[in-house]
């Protein structure tokens, strides 16, 4: 069994309570072990930076001090989360002078930092480590023909971490193509959904969520799969807004990857949070369903 | 006496452990403002900014919502192709004006992000509902309306929860954010 | 003290003597190292002038100078002139020493106090080394008259014929089957309009009928070895599975081909060729090639219809590849460069949106003898466009890709643009970052498409999609740009995107590199000996370069540098031999204990062992003086002739008689 | 300013080959690049050059470091000799430990031609290295007992 120093931020105990429950049932499923930080602290996300750049800093070092004890990978499920950790870690490595300042106020929490363990995203740790093949091999119920939309989004990829494609990276479309879903080839799948934004500038957020549902729906998707508790409410919980705003009458539902990935594995919809979003993922289940009675025949 | 910085010195300096390159390699090409997806709601386009920065037009940078309206997608900066983090710069302006308190009245921005960070601080978590305080003022009540319509829907589908967590070490955590900024004794 | 020594300190103007005291330096060693046998210590603005040169002779003269210490620029730049200086005066050269104080102290250093002490220390290295000097003479080797030029692009071809046309022998040796390179894959060139094909098939035919020319397509360099005058080079010819004694060029045989493949290299896959083909019917030489990858016989063992059509019997399927050696005294590369693979950029859709082409399949397509007989239609074939985007700078001025500038880049999109609108009335959009158009008459061709109503957009295009937002832009290509001289984003939406996709070193140019000992750029161009006054030669005496190997440069400057690294060959040539500088290791055979070991430390097997005397012997023709068997002969035996142990062991402890703190002078910090 | 309070200021000798690493300092002049000015440098043919003697030479005259520098692996002038210079170099670490030499003062950098602003740079990184080593002082031989793990094993 394989573990990690799990870091589920504070999104995944709130708005995103079901992609945490589907982590955790696909991790289970997978032989992946979690192991949650021990009383871990917000990232901070965006909204530290402006404040000050330090802080921000620092409360990501506590977590990833709480990590390196443990000697596990740090993984997130979050993408904020996920470059916030990333790019903490590798400038403690870097810039000898922040890793001072940074260590010197975890001495009051009794922690110390050197930017030794490795920062990874859950959609990676599953891809990588527990390996596409396997994941095949334990596929009970492929999501035959279900058009998803791989919804990369920003912090996932961006700034550039040492090994993706920035602009087209493909990853996420094997994960799909491998639980049996048939991946959508749409250009949006790394344009920004302004999820930052629809707090302190709605218009702005909301135009840049239409960009995207329309991309995704020109292109008949049936779900549009996230790897981003932001991205995922953003998506989602705010469509009914952009049809007010722009009359439109968009409805495509957005599920976590873990939640596709955990009904294509054979999981009770109930243990991956389904039913609780605000457009219907009925249609997923009926997928999986269907795909279970053809095996049945 | 000492010299005034430069404003374009300031905003160097303060992109702390940026990885980009200085500003001053700025092409003027436009490839942040052409790939920014925010950028029609912005007074200015992140170009325009970066030559207006150089040119030390403090106020009007300042007076701008163009960093307050990124949203940190960092488009821009994978595709500068002189590689410089526009998206980080963008926060070093946030930050600058949130230091020298000046920045244009109306945004939700300023007040969101300290907010934010307030909160953290005395909870060591973050959670939603206790931010609205900041942000709904500056609504519409047509955008109040819909908003609470959606808390009460995400509320009764069990996403959003009504309490707010502490973490356990919350005493210690405050002692490390004290060693980095004043936020005055534990409330 | 035997030796008489001069020191000469240059201020450069004030390149040195702004940071560097210079007249302290002259003072400091006329007095501190008159111990050494320095008699007479000079400073003057300019030593490398006649008047400077002037001032050495006549101290050697008058004063008796034995030995000459000049302390100004890199010895890359001025060695040959102080060494000829002294030569003059009748000092032999080798008994002078050029240290640099100019690129290695004046240049990098801020601090003049610690500059000045830096400039002391190097004087005194150069007078403590210049002691144990020896009077030398440089070897004189033949220089062999043939000339090897690699690559058949416009400059290799316009250097083979000035090489050729002065009487001398030239290898040519191309890879494809054909001369001619990019340039035979355009239409039109810029800024006069003419026609690619018609001005250079002249030359082609020139270089396959000269007598003096060898030509050798479908060939590649295998193997270098020797040195300047006395390269032996040899060449693989790979199999044409054409017996060209034979063959006519009647086209037969691929008229009669059943297979047709893409052809990705001359028609950038926009056409097909067949199995046995020639890339262009103006190809020179006229015989064709049969790809054996693609053909019927060789993966399926039947067909043979060229052979059964062949009316002299020309094809023979079992040829071999094939390895000839020649002699040659000099050797120009003229490799040319790769086009940048817009597929990098996934953001500007090419491979993906049918209708981005890049500026090469452009070409192609306005090319009359191209895929589709000069019409300018959309990837379907007949489409034409209405509105067409051209999008400068594809890879060039951008660190994620390259860095620099393509050079050809604006002129080359205009000259698109300007076609378009000719052709088809389209509307054409340019998006640049800025206009370059520095050399003859390429302003005035941008003033010309200005007036002819092209548009221009100054931004660096963001991405190109076809995901519509609004009803307009259904079914096009939407360019999403800054229009920097507004301040707004702007979606234009075009029918037709072409990339100007800029210039990158070959793939391969690293190998090459090294292939023939010279040395490349951070972005794999090759290196010149010197930007401004050398481009053409490279740091390896006997290697030129040629056209845009050595970086992106247009047609009529890559013809410049073919003739100029042609006059440069023939100057060589003329001289009949070369002098070498004379720095070689030599084995002193009462010393050697015949320990083999300095035998396999020699990558140029330079070194002989005789049994019969049981010691080692250095064969001077084929050292190359680097020392390494110096360094490792535990017995001392081997002295190297210029870099002797005393000479390197005194220059260390002159280096180091000015200790930087013990001279108390404040530093920087 | 007193005696006292003037940082230490090492003084480094720097071997360089003939075709890249003196042709990077070239270069580095040519872009009026800036480096510290405690390194001194002499041209060699090839990195191959460098006879052992000369490092303990310039010990023995009064550095406080070495600098050898060649072309990368694989762009040798003379084909391989920068592999033997690196042979050499592991060599003499050892040797120099034993002396009582911290094996921090002798640095092998690879440079090409064109590599002028790395040139620069890494003079600067090792002055400061050396800096905070203080002047060289062996005259305790054997001070320094733990041979350090060698980094590489060259064949």
């Amino acid at each position: 069994m394989k573990q990690y120093a799990y870091y589920p931020g504070c999104s995944l105990e709130s708005l995103g309570k079901s992609y945490n429950s589907s982590a955790m049932a696909v991790a289970g499923a997978l032989d992946v072990e979690l192991k949650e930080i021990e009383d871990w602290n917000c990232c901070g996300a965006t909204a530290y930076f402006p404040v000050d750049e330090l802080l921000a800093y620092t409360l990501t070092a506590r977590n990833l001090a709480k990590a390196e004890k443990t000697g596990l990978d740090f993984v997130a499920p979050c993408s904020a989360c996920y470059k916030n950790a990333y790019f903490t870690n590798s400038y403690l490595q870097r810039d000898a002078d922040l890793a001072e300042h940074i260590n010197y106020a975890l001495e009051a929490d009794n922690l110390h930092v050197s930017g030794t363990s490795k920062v990874r995203h859950l959609i990676e740790v599953f891809i990588n480590d527990v390996g596409l093949e396997e994941i095949k091999n334990k596929v009970t119920h492929p999501l035959k023909g279900l058009r998803v939309a791989p919804y990369y989004g920003c912090q996932i990829l961006r700034p550039r971490k040492d090994h993706e494609d920035v602009e087209n990276p493909q990853y996420f479309e094997g994960l799909l193509s491998t639980i049996g879903a048939e991946p959508i080839e749409y250009a949006s799948k790394t344009r920004c959904c302004g999820g930052s934004l629809i707090i302190t500038n709605r218009k702005a957020a909301l135009d840049m969520v239409r960009i995207l549902l329309l991309d995704a729906i020109n292109h008949n998707a049936d779900v549009i799969a996230t790897t981003c508790p932001m991205c995922n409410v953003n998506l989602e919980v705010y469509q009914n807004q952009v049809n007010r705003e722009f009359g439109t009458q968009y409805s495509i539902p957005v599920m976590y990857f873990t939640q596709l990935m955990g009904l294509a594995l054979g999981i009770v919809p109930g243990n991956l949070g389904i039913g609780k979003e605000q457009i219907s993922g009925a249609s997923m289940l009926a997928f999986a369903q269907n795909a279970k009675q053809e095996r049945n025949l | 006496m000492v010299d005034e910085l430069f404003f374009s010195h300031e905003i160097a300096n303060i992109m702390y452990a940026s990885h980009g390159e200085p500003i001053t390699n700025c092409l003027q090409c436009g490839t942040c403002s052409g790939t920014c997806p925010a950028v029609e709601f912005m007074d200015h386009t992140p170009r325009q900014i970066i030559g207006m920065i150089r040119a030390d037009l403090k106020e009007e940078v300042m007076a701008s919502n163009t960093y307050w309206t990124c949203a940190s997608c960092f488009h821009c900066t994978v595709r500068c192709p002189a590689e410089i983090d526009i998206a980080d710069m963008m926060y070093a302006l946030k930050r600058y004006s949130m230091w020298k308190g000046q920045f244009r009245e109306g945004l939700i921005g300023p007040d969101f992000s300290e907010a934010f960070v307030k909160m953290i601080v005395n909870s060591g978590r973050s959670f939603e509902p206790l931010l609205a305080a900041t942000y709904l003022p500056k609504f519409s009540a047509r955008d109040i309306i819909q908003e609470g319509l959606m808390a009460t829907g995400l509320v009764l589908s069990g996403k959003m929860p009504l309490l707010p967590k502490k973490i356990k070490g919350l005493k210690k955590f405050q002692q490390m954010v004290r060693r980095i900024i004043p936020i005055g004794e534990p409330s | 003290m035997s030796e008489r020594i001069g020191v000469y300190i240059c201020h450069c103007g004030t390149n040195i003597a702004g940071i560097v005291d210079v007249a302290d330096v002259s003072k400091w060693a006329g007095e501190k190292l008159a111990d050494k046998g320095v008699v007479v210590s000079r400073d003057y603005k300019f030593m490398c002038s006649s008047l400077g040169q002037e001032l050495i002779q006549k101290d050697i003269k008058e004063q008796k100078l034995t030995r000459v210490v000049v302390a100004a620029c890199s010895p890359h730049l001025h060695e040959k002139t102080f060494r000829n200086a002294c030569k003059g005066a009748d000092l032999n050269p080798y008994l002078c020493e050029l240290v640099s104080i100019r690129e290695q102290d004046s240049w990098v250093h801020t601090d003049k106090a610690a500059a000045t002490v830096k400039a002391k220390a190097i004087v005194s290295g150069g007078v403590a080394r210049v002691i144990h000097h020896e009077a030398l003479e440089p070897l004189r080797v033949p220089i062999h008259p043939a000339t090897l030029v690699v690559g058949g692009g416009i400059a290799g071809i316009q250097a083979a014929l000035e090489i050729a046309d002065a009487g001398f022998r030239v290898y040519l040796v191309e890879r494809e089957p054909s001369i001619g390179g990019h340039m035979a894959q355009f239409d039109k060139t810029f800024p006069t309009l003419d026609c690619s094909a018609c001005i250079l098939t002249p030359k082609m035919v020139d270089v396959g009928n000269h007598p003096n020319i060898t030509l050798l397509t479908w060939s590649e360099v295998q193997k270098v070895d020797g040195y300047v005058g006395n390269f032996t080079v040899t060449i693989k010819k790979k199999p044409r599975y054409i017996k060209t004694e034979d063959c006519t060029g009647c086209g037969i045989c691929w008229e009669k081909c059943p297979k047709k493949v893409v052809d990705d290299i001359f028609e950038a896959g926009m056409g097909k060729r067949k199995a046995v083909y020639v890339p262009f019917p103006q190809a020179v030489p006229k015989y064709p090639v049969i790809d054996d990858v693609n053909c019927t016989y060789y993966l399926k063992g039947t067909c043979k219809a060229c052979e059964k059509f062949c009316p002299t019997n020309a094809i023979d399927f079992n040829q071999k590849a094939e390895e000839i050696t020649v002699e040659v005294g000099n050797i120009i590369l003229a490799t040319g460069y790769d086009l940048f693979d817009a597929r990098r950029i996934p953001h500007y859709g090419y491979g993906k949106l049918a209708n981005v082409f890049t500026n090469l399949e452009f070409e192609r397509i306005c090319n009359a003898a191209g895929p589709t007989g000069g019409n300018i239609v959309l990837r379907d074939g007949k489409t034409a466009p209405k509105t067409v985007g051209i999008v400068h700078c594809v890879g060039s001025r951008d660190k994620n890709y390259n860095a620099y500038c393509s050079a050809i880049c604006c002129m080359q999109s205009l000259k698109f643009a300007h076609l378009v609108r000719e052709r088809t009335g389209a509307e054409v959009y340019n998006f640049y970052i800025d206009i370059r158009t520095p050399s003859k008459g390429y302003e005035e061709f941008y003033q010309r498409l200005l007036e002819e109503g092209t548009r221009f957009v100054r931004g660096k295009v963001a991405e190109v999609t076809n995901v519509a937002r609004v009803p307009e832009e259904e079914g096009k290509l939407i360019i999403q740009v800054e229009d920097t001289l507004i301040g707004k984003q702007r979606r234009i939406p075009v029918d037709m995107v072409i990339l100007s996709s800029g210039m990158q070193a070959r793939h391969d140019s690293k190998d090459v590199a090294k292939l023939f000992g010279i040395s490349c750029s951070a972005d794999n161009w090759y290196i010149e000996r010197h930007p401004k006054l050398d481009p053409v030669a490279t740091m390896t005496d006997g290697i030129y370069i040629a056209g845009c190997v050595q970086g992106p440069k247009d047609i009529p400057a890559s013809v410049v540098q073919g003739a100029a690294a042609a006059a440069r060959v023939l100057g060589k040539i003329q001289q009949k031999e070369i002098a070498l500088e004379p720095v070689r290791a030599t084995i002193n055979e009462d010393q050697c204990s015949g320990c083999r070991i300095c035998n396999n430390l020699c990558p140029f097997n330079a070194i002989l062992f005789h049994e019969d005397k049981m010691v080692s012997e250095v064969n001077l023709a084929l050292c190359q003086g680097c020392g390494t068997c110096v360094a490792g002969c535990p017995a001392g035996a081997i002295s190297g002739t210029g870099f002797s142990n005393d000479q390197i062991l005194s220059q260390i402890d002159g280096l180091l008689l000015l200790n930087i703190s013990h001279a108390a002078v404040p530093v920087e910090s | 300013m007193t005696e006292e309070s003037k940082p230490f200021e090492p003084v480094i000798i720097g071997f360089t080959c003939n075709w890249c690493s003196y042709r990077a300092a070239d270069m580095a002049g040519t872009a009026r690049m800036k480096y510290a000015p405690n390194i001194r440098l002499i041209r060699l043919m090839c990195s191959g050059r460098l006879d052992p003697t000369f490092v303990f030479k310039a010990f023995a005259g009064g550095a406080d470091a070495v600098l050898i520098s060649g072309c990368h692996p694989g762009d040798c002038h003379y084909v391989e000799q920068n592999y033997k210079a690196m042979r050499r170099f592991h060599l003499l670490k050892r040797v120099l430990v034993q002396m009582g030499i911290e094996p921090g003062r002798l640095k092998l950098l690879w440079a090409s031609a064109a590599e002028g602003a790395i040139f620069a740079a890494e003079i600067n990184k090792f002055t400061e290295e050396v800096r905070a080593l203080g002047p060289l002082n062996w005259s305790q031989p054997g001070e320094i007992v733990s041979t350090p793990i060698m980094e590489e094993v060259t064949a």
